[in-house]
C-alpha cells in the first residue's frame, strides 16, 4: 500500500498548487464580458530594440506546403526589401515564420508560440481558412492583428473577431462573378459544377450554386471530390451526358485540377470551363499547356502591369529564378510586408493602433496592390473581377467583370 | 448500352493500376506476412525517378523507365533488408510494431520527396497522347498502354509464380515457412525476392500512374489507403484476389460516382470490404495461404 | 511570456495524455490494433461541437453527450469486428477512421463539411488557457487513476490473458466478448473526451484535424512511452507533445524545406523506436507475433 | 458424469469423430487411446466446445452442454489443459493461477470500486497447489521463463486449481523428462484419491495403463473398444489398430 499512498500525495498535490496558481488570476474571458473586469496583464509592449518582429503562419509541410511555401518566399522577398532600404523606422524587420501545416491545432500552436515568445503584434497569415480560424480566437485575446493573404471562408471575418483582416476575397464575391459571367456572357441555362471537398472549394461552390439559381438557372451536376481523388472518367462521364451549358471547376490542389479538366477534355465536352485562380496559375498553365487550353478562371482584379506588381514579379524571378505559382496570392503576401511597414511607422508595434487604423483603411497602395479599401468586416471590398483565358500556355486577361 | 460500356472503360483504367500495385503487396504480404503500407511510396519513386530521368535529364522514355523501376526495386529492396528482415532477427514480430514501421516508412519517403522536388505537381502531358474513340468509349494513347500492358504483365506474373521453380518455391515459403526451409529454400532469399517483384511491378505501376495522374509528394498514403482495400477485399495473399479485389472495387466506385455522388466514392468502397469481410473474413478468394 | 505558451502545451500535453491512455487501452492492453482511433475522438470533438454551437447547450453537456455517443459507437463498432480477426482487422478499423471521415466531410447540412466549425465556446468558469488547464489537469489525473485501477485488478490480468491467447482464456471460462465491449466503450467514452476537450480548448474543428497525421502522433506516443504502462503514456504523451514544439522555438531557420525536415525527423524517430526499443520506454507488453495465428 | 452421445465431426471428407457414444463414471480415471490422426483430440476440441460439433449431443451430469459457448461450458465444471501448452506471455505464474482459480474477475465495475483481493491468504492456496504438482518456480515468475516441463505441470496445476467436476488433460506427459512424468502420474494418483473424475489422451502406455480406472479406444474416428485395462489389452480390435503394439 505504501506506494499507492505516495501517487496520491503527489495527485494531491499539483492540483492543489495548479489550483492556486490559477485561480488568484482573473478569469480572462473574451472581451466584452471582461471589460469590467481588470483584464490579465495584456505582453506588455514591445521593448525598444534595434528590431521589429512581425510573425507569419502558413503550411510548411504536408500537401497544402503547395501554398504556404510560395507566400513564404513573396513575404521573405518583402522583408529583404525592406531591411535593405533601410528597414521599419530604421529598425531591422524580422518575420518569424511558423508551420501551421494547414490545421487548427497547428495554426493555434504557432499562434501562441509568436505571441508568447516573439511577442508579435502583427501576424501575416494563415494561408489556409481552417488554420486561420484556429488561432483568430488567440489573436483576438491578445489583440494581434491577423492579416490573411489566401484565406477565403466567410467565417474568418464575419466570425474571426475584429483582428481580423484579408485582402484576399471573401469566397462569397468569386462565386457570385462566376455565376453572372456564366449567365451573361454563355447565356448558360443548365451549369455542372465540379468541386474539391475542402473549405476554400465549398465556399466558391456554395455561393456560385446560390447565385446561378438565383439567376434562374439549373445545377444539373453538382460533384465535391475528397482530396487525393485522382481518377475523374466518371465524373467527366456523367457531365457530358448532362449535356450543360458551363461546367464551374473548384479544386484545391493543381494536381487533381489537371487530371480533372484532361478527364473532361477526353470526353470531348465541349462547354466552357469556369474555374476559380488555382488552375490559372501561371506556372500551371505554362507546364500544361495543351490540358488546359481555353480554360477560363476568375481572379480579383489587379493590375499585373502595373508598375509594382510587375517589379515584385521580376524581383521574385531573379530572387527564386522561378515564376509566380500563385500570382495574386503571392502579391499580396508581399504587399503586406509593404502595409505593415507603413502602419509600424505610423503607429508604433502595437496591435490596438494598427487594429483601428486597418479598420478604416481605405484607398491603400503599397507593394503590388493599389487602392485597397477595408470594410467594416475586415473584407477587401473587391469591385472588379479579372477574366483570364489560358491560351497556349499563356494566361492573359480578356476582360474585367464589374460587380454591379 | 454505351453507358455500360462506357462505365466499364472508366473501370478498367484505374482498376488495371491498382490492380498492378495490390498484386505486388499481396505477394510480399502472404511470403513475409509483412503489411507492406510503404508500397504507395515506392509507386511514386517510381513516378518521380521517370520524371527525373524523364524531364530534367530528357533520357528517352525508356532508359527514364529503366531509371524508374530500377530505383523502385532497389527502395523496395532496402525497406525489406534494414527494417522488416532485421526487425525478425531481433526477433519483434509483433503485428502492430511492424504495421508502425510501414506507416513511417511510408511518411519518411514523401517527406524526401517533398524536400527534394518541393510541392509543385510534375505533370506529363505531352506522353499522355491523343484521344481515340471506339464506339462510345474514349481511350488517350497512354491509356491504351495502360490497357495492353498491364494484363500482359499480370499473366506472365502469374505463369511466373505458378510453372517455374522459383515461383513453387514462393509459393512454398508463402504455405508454411518452416517447411520450406526444411526442404532446402532458403525463405530469406525468397522474402527478398516477393519484395523485388512487388517493387518491380510497383515501378512500372508508378510510371504508368504518375503520366495518367500527374504527381506530388503527398499522392503516397491515398495510393496506400485505396491499395490495401483493393487487396483486403480480394483476399490478402491471392494475387488473383488482388485482381478481383481492385476490379470490383472500381466497379463500385464507378457506379457510386455515377449514380450517388463522387464525394461518397471512398466510403462506399470500404463498405464493400467491410461487408465481404464479416462474410469471409479472408476475402473473396482469400484462404490462409493460397497465393493465387 | 513564455510560461502562456508553456501552458498551452501543457493542455495539448494533458488532452493527448488522455486519448494516449484511451488508445493503449486498446492496443496495450487489449492487444487490439485500433487504427480507426480517430474516429472516436473526431465523434466525440463533433457532437460536442456541434451541441454547443448550434443548440447553445452548456460546453459540460456537450463534452458528456460527446463522450457518451462515441462510447455507443465504439461499442457498436465492437460488436461488428467480433468475427473479423488479425491484420484485417487492423485495416478494417483504418476504414472507420475513413468512414467518419468522410461523413464528417459530406454531411454538409450538420457538420458544414470541409468549412469545419469555428467559434466552439470555452466552458464559461474555465474560460482561459490557465483554469483550462486545470480542468485538464484534473481529467487527467482521474483518468490515469481509473486506469491504473482498471489494468492493476483482476479485469487487467483477464484482459491480458485474452491479448496473448485469447482462445486459453476463454477455456479458463473468461466471457471474452464482454471483457472486449468493456475495453471498446471505456476506449471510446476516453477517446470521446479527449476529442471534445480539444474542440473546446482550440475553438475550431474541421474533418483534417482527425486524419491519419494525428493517428501516427498518438501511435508514436504510446510506443515512445511504453505499451501498456500507465505512467509510461504520460511520458511518451510529455515527449511528443512538447519535443516538437520545442523545436519550433529555438530553430527557426525560415528557409522552406525545415517542414519536411520535420516530418522526417518525426517519422524516423517513431521508425527506431519500433525497431530497436518495441516496448518503449517503460512498456512490459510484448505483443501477440504477427506469426501466432499463421502457424 | 459426462455423458457423449452419437458425436459426429467431419472435415470436408475425412470423419476425424464418426458416431462415438460412451460415459465417463465419477471419480474414475478415464484413458482415452488410439493411434495418430484418430480423433483423439478432435473429440477433446468438441468436448470443450473449442469446436463445433457435426451432431450428436455431450452432457455434463444432467446439463445438455452440446451448445454452449466454451466460458459456459468451462463455467459449468470443465477443466482442460493443452497438448501444446501456451502459457500467456506476459503474465507471472500467480496470474496463470489466479485466472484459473476466480470466477468473477472480468467483472467491470466491481474491480473499479471494491479493494482488491487480499494477498496473503491467496498466496498460501497457491504455494499449496504448486506444491502438489511439485512445481517450484516462484510465484512473480514470468511464465514465458518457464521450462517446457515446468509448462506443463503449471497446465496441470491451472486445472486442478479451476472449479471443476471434469478434468481433461490433453497428452500431460508427452515429451517430458522421466522426473516430471513420475510427478505427474503421482498427481494422477492422488486426484483419483480425492475422488476426481479425470479424462486423460495419452500416447504413453506405460505410463497411463497402470493408473486408468477405465479405457476407451478411438481409430479413424469410431470408438473401437471401451473397458478396463486388462480387457483392452487382450482386445483383438486394439490390437489390430496399433499393429503389433508394443503392449
Amino acid at each position: 500500500m505504501k506506494n499507492n499512498a505516495i501517487w496520491w500525495i503527489i495527485g494531491i498535490v499539483i492540483v492543489v498548487g495548479l489550483g492556486y496558481l490559477i485561480f488568484n488570476q482573473p478569469n480572462k474571458t473574451n472581451d466584452k464580458k471582461s471589460e469590467s473586469v481588470a483584464t490579465a496583464p495584456v505582453a506588455p509592449k514591445v521593448v525598444e530594440s534595434s528590431e521589429v518582429t512581425i510573425g507569419w503562419i502558413g503550411p510548411l509541410t504536408g500537401d497544402a506546403a503547395a501554398y504556404g511555401i510560395p507566400l513564404q518566399k513573396a513575404t521573405m522577398l518583402a522583408a529583404e526589401e525592406i531591411n535593405a532600404a533601410g528597414g521599419v523606422g530604421g529598425k531591422k524587420l524580422v518575420v518569424a515564420y511558423e508551420d501551421g501545416n494547414c490545421d487548427g491545432k497547428g495554426g493555434a500552436a504557432a499562434a501562441q508560440k509568436l505571441i508568447s515568445i516573439n511577442k508579435v503584434q502583427i501576424i501575416i497569415g494563415g494561408t489556409c481558412s481552417g488554420e486561420t480560424l484556429g488561432f483568430t480566437p488567440i489573436a483576438n485575446e491578445n489583440k494581434v492583428v491577423v492579416f490573411s493573404p489566401s484565406a477565403s471562408s466567410p467565417d474568418l471575418t464575419t466570425k474571426g473577431g475584429d483582428y481580423a483582416f484579408r485582402f484576399y476575397p471573401s469566397d462569397a464575391l468569386a462565386g457570385k462573378v462566376a455565376a453572372s459571367y456564366a449567365m451573361d456572357t454563355f447565356k448558360a441555362k443548365k451549369a455542372a459544377v465540379i468541386t474539391a471537398n475542402t473549405d476554400y472549394a465549398q465556399g466558391l461552390h456554395r455561393v456560385f450554386v446560390e447565385s446561378f439559381k438565383n439567376a434562374g438557372g439549373e445545377v444539373t451536376v453538382d460533384e465535391s471530390y475528397n482530396s487525393g481523388t485522382t481518377d475523374f472518367r466518371t465524373q467527366a462521364l456523367k457531365i457530358k451526358n448532362a449535356k450543360v451549358d458551363v461546367v464551374y471547376i473548384v479544386v484545391q490542389l493543381p494536381t487533381e485540377g489537371i487530371a480533372l479538366v484532361k478527364a473532361l477534355k477526353d470526353q470531348k465536352i465541349v462547354a466552357p470551363l469556369l474555374t476559380a485562380e488555382i488552375l490559372i496559375g501561371r506556372e500551371i498553365a505554362k507546364n500544361n499547356k495543351d490540358v488546359l487550353e481555353g480554360v477560363i478562371g476568375f481572379e480579383a482584379f489587379f493590375d499585373e502591369k502595373a508598375e509594382g506588381a510587375a517589379k515584385f514579379t521580376a524581383a521574385f524571378k531573379a530572387k527564386y529564378n522561378e515564376d509566380l505559382a500563385f500570382p495574386f496570392m503571392q502579391t499580396i503576401a508581399y504587399s503586406e510586408g509593404y502595409l505593415f511597414k507603413e502602419m509600424i511607422e505610423k503607429y508604433g508595434n502595437d496591435g490596438v493602433k494598427i487594429q483601428a487604423a486597418l479598420a478604416k483603411l481605405t484607398d491603400w497602395s503599397g507593394g503590388g496592390l493599389k487602392n485597397m479599401t477595408l470594410d467594416e468586416n475586415g473584407d477587401v471590398v473587391w469591385k472588379s473581377f479579372s477574366i483570364k483565358k489560358i491560351t497556349n500556355g499563356d494566361v492573359p486577361s480578356i476582360g474585367v467583370f464589374d460587380m454591379k | 448500352m454505351d453507358l455500360i460500356l462506357q462505365l466499364i472503360s472508366n473501370v478498367l483504367i484505374p482498376g488495371l493500376l491498382f490492380a498492378l500495385i495490390a498484386a505486388g503487396f499481396s505477394l510480399t504480404y502472404s511470403v513475409t506476412r509483412v503489411l507492406h503500407l510503404a508500397n504507395g511510396g515506392v509507386v511514386i519513386v517510381a513516378g518521380y525517378g521517370f520524371y527525373t530521368g524523364y524531364s530534367l535529364w530528357h533520357w528517352p522514355i525508356w532508359s527514364a523507365s529503366l531509371l524508374a523501376i530500377a530505383i523502385a526495386i532497389l527502395t523496395g529492396l532496402f525497406i525489406n533488408a534494414q527494417i522488416h528482415e532485421r526487425m525478425r532477427e531481433h526477433g519483434i514480430v509483433s503485428a502492430a510494431g511492424m504495421l508502425v514501421a510501414t506507416i513511417s516508412v511510408l511518411l519518411i519517403i514523401q517527406n524526401i520527396l517533398l524536400a527534394i522536388f518541393g510541392s509543385a505537381p510534375k505533370s506529363f502531358a505531352d506522353l499522355q497522347g491523343t484521344v481515340h474513340e471506339f464506339g462510345p468509349v474514349i481511350f488517350t494513347d497512354h491509356e491504351i498502354r495502360i490497357l495492353v500492358l498491364i494484363p500482359i504483365l499480370l499473366i506472365i506474373f502469374i505463369l511466373l509464380l505458378k510453372k517455374t521453380k522459383t515461383g513453387k518455391a514462393l509459393r512454398a515459403v508463402a504455405d508454411h515457412e518452416q517447411v520450406a526451409e526444411v526442404v532446402g529454400i532458403a525463405s530469406r532469399k525468397m522474402r527478398m525476392l516477393a519484395f523485388g517483384i512487388s517493387s518491380f511491378l510497383a515501378g512500372i505501376a508508378g510510371i504508368l500512374f504518375a503520366i495518367e495522374y500527374n504527381l506530388d509528394p503527398s499522392m503516397g498514403i491515398m495510393i496506400t489507403v485505396r491499395m490495401i482495400f483493393r487487396a483486403i477485399l480480394g483476399g490478402v495473399g491471392s494475387i488473383g484476389g488482388a485482381i478481383l479485389g481492385s476490379l470490383s472495387t472500381e466497379t463500385i466506385v464507378a457506379l457510386t460516382g455515377y449514380y450517388w455522388n463522387v464525394s461518397w466514392v471512398d466510403f462506399s468502397s470500404f463498405l464493400l470490404t467491410f461487408v465481404v469481410l464479416l462474410i469471409r473474413p479472408n476475402g473473396i478468394l482469400g484462404k490462409k495461404k493460397r497465393i493465387v | 511570456m513564455i510560461i502562456d505558451f508553456i501552458i498551452f502545451l501543457l493542455v495539448l500535453f494533458a488532452i493527448y495524455g488522455i486519448a494516449g491512455l484511451a488508445l493503449n487501452l486498446t492496443l496495450g492492453w487489449g492487444g487490439l490494433i485500433n487504427l480507426g482511433f480517430m474516429g472516436f475522438l473526431s465523434i466525440g470533438a463533433y457532437t460536442s461541437a456541434i451541441l454547443t454551437t448550434e443548440y447553445h447547450l452548456p460546453v459540460f453537456v456537450g463534452i458528456i453527450a460527446g463522450m457518451i455517443l462515441a462510447a455507443l459507437i465504439s461499442g457498436f463498432v465492437g460488436i461488428l469486428i467480433r468475427t473479423i480477426r488479425g491484420d484485417a482487422l487492423a485495416i478494417i478499423l483504418l476504414g472507420f477512421n475513413f468512414t467518419v471521415y468522410a461523413i464528417g466531410l459530406n454531411w454538409n447540412s450538420v457538420t458544414r463539411g470541409a468549412l469545419g466549425i469555428p467559434g466552439i465556446p470555452r466552458p464559461e468558469f474555465f474560460y482561459d488557457d490557465r483554469r483550462f488547464l486545470f480542468l485538464v489537469t484534473i481529467l487527467l489525473l482521474l483518468t490515469t487513476l481509473f486506469l491504473y485501477r482498471l489494468t492493476h485488478s483482476s479485469f487487467g490480468r483477464v484482459l491480458g490473458a485474452i491479448r496473448d491467447e485469447e482462445l486459453h482464456a476463454r477455456v479458463l471460462g473468461k466471457r471474452m466478448f464482454r471483457v472486449k465491449m468493456i475495453v471498446h466503450i471505456v476506449s471510446g467514452a476516453l477517446a470521446g473526451l479527449a476529442g471534445a476537450l480539444l474542440a473546446h480548448f482550440i475553438r475550431f474543428i474541421d474533418p483534417a484535424s482527425f486524419f491519419i497525421h494525428q493517428l501516427v502522433f498518438v501511435l508514436s506516443m504510446i510506443f515512445v512511452g511504453g505499451l501498456a504502462s500507465v505512467p509510461g503514456t504520460i511520458i511518451g504523451a510529455f515527449i511528443l507533445t512538447l519535443l516538437p514544439e520545442m523545436i519550433r522555438v529555438f530553430v527557426n531557420l525560415p528557409s522552406d524545406i525545415l517542414g519536411a525536415i520535420r516530418g522526417i525527423i518525426f517519422s524516423l524517430l517513431l521508425l527506431l523506436v519500433v525497431m530497436f526499443r518495441p516496448k518503449g520506454i517503460l512498456g512490459t507488453v510484448e505483443l501477440p507475433s504477427a506469426y501466432a495465428d499463421r502457424e | 458424469m459426462l455423458t457423449v452421445n452419437k458425436l459426429r465431426k467431419s472435415f470436408g471428407g475425412l470423419h476425424a469423430v464418426d458416431d462415438v457414444s460412451f460415459k465417463i463414471a465419477r471419480g474414475k480415471i478415464t484413458a482415452l487411446i488410439g493411434p495418430n490422426g484418430a480423433g483423439k483430440t478432435t473429440l477433446f476440441n468438441l468436448i470443450s466446445g473449442t469446436m463445433k460439433t457435426d451432431g450428436g449431443s455431450i452432457m455434463l451430469d444432467a446439463d445438455d452442454i452440446t451448445a454452449l459457448s466454451i466460458e459456459e461450458r468451462s463455467r459449468r465444471g470443465l477443466a482442460r489443459s493443452f497438448q501444446l501448452s501456451r502459457p500467456f506471455r506476459n503474465l507471472t505464474v500467480e496470474d496463470h493461477l489466479l485466472l484459473a482459480l476466480e470466477r468473477d474477475d472480468d467483472l467491470f465495475w466491481r474491480n473499479i470500486f471494491f479493494k482488491r483481493e487480499t494477498k496473503t491468504e491467496k498466496h498460501k492456496h497457491l504455494r499449496e497447489v504448486l506444491d502438489r504438482v511439485s512445481l517450484d518456480a516462484p510465484l512473480n515468475k514470468p511464465a514465458a521463463d518457464l521450462s517446457y516441463g515446468q509448462s506443463k505441470l503449471l497446465g496441470i496445476a491451472m486445472a486442478m486449481i479451476h472449479p471443476h467436476q471434469l478434468m481433461l488433460l490433453d497428452e500431460p506427459v508427452a515429451g517430458v523428462n522421466p522426473v516430471v512424468r513420475e510427478t505427474i502420474s503421482h498427481v494422477l494418483r492422488k486426484l483419483r484419491e480425492q475422488g476426481e473424475t479425470v479424462f486423460v489422451i495419452e500416447h504413453d502406455m506405460e505410463f497411463i495403463m497402470p493408473l486408468a480406472d477405465e479405457v476407451i479406444v478411438l481409430d479413424h474416428g469410431r470408438m473401437i473398444a471401451h473397458g478396463t485395462p486388462k480387457e483392452i489389452q487382450q482386445d483383438p480390435d486394439t490390437l489390430h489398430a496399433y499393429l503389433g503394439a508394443q503392449l
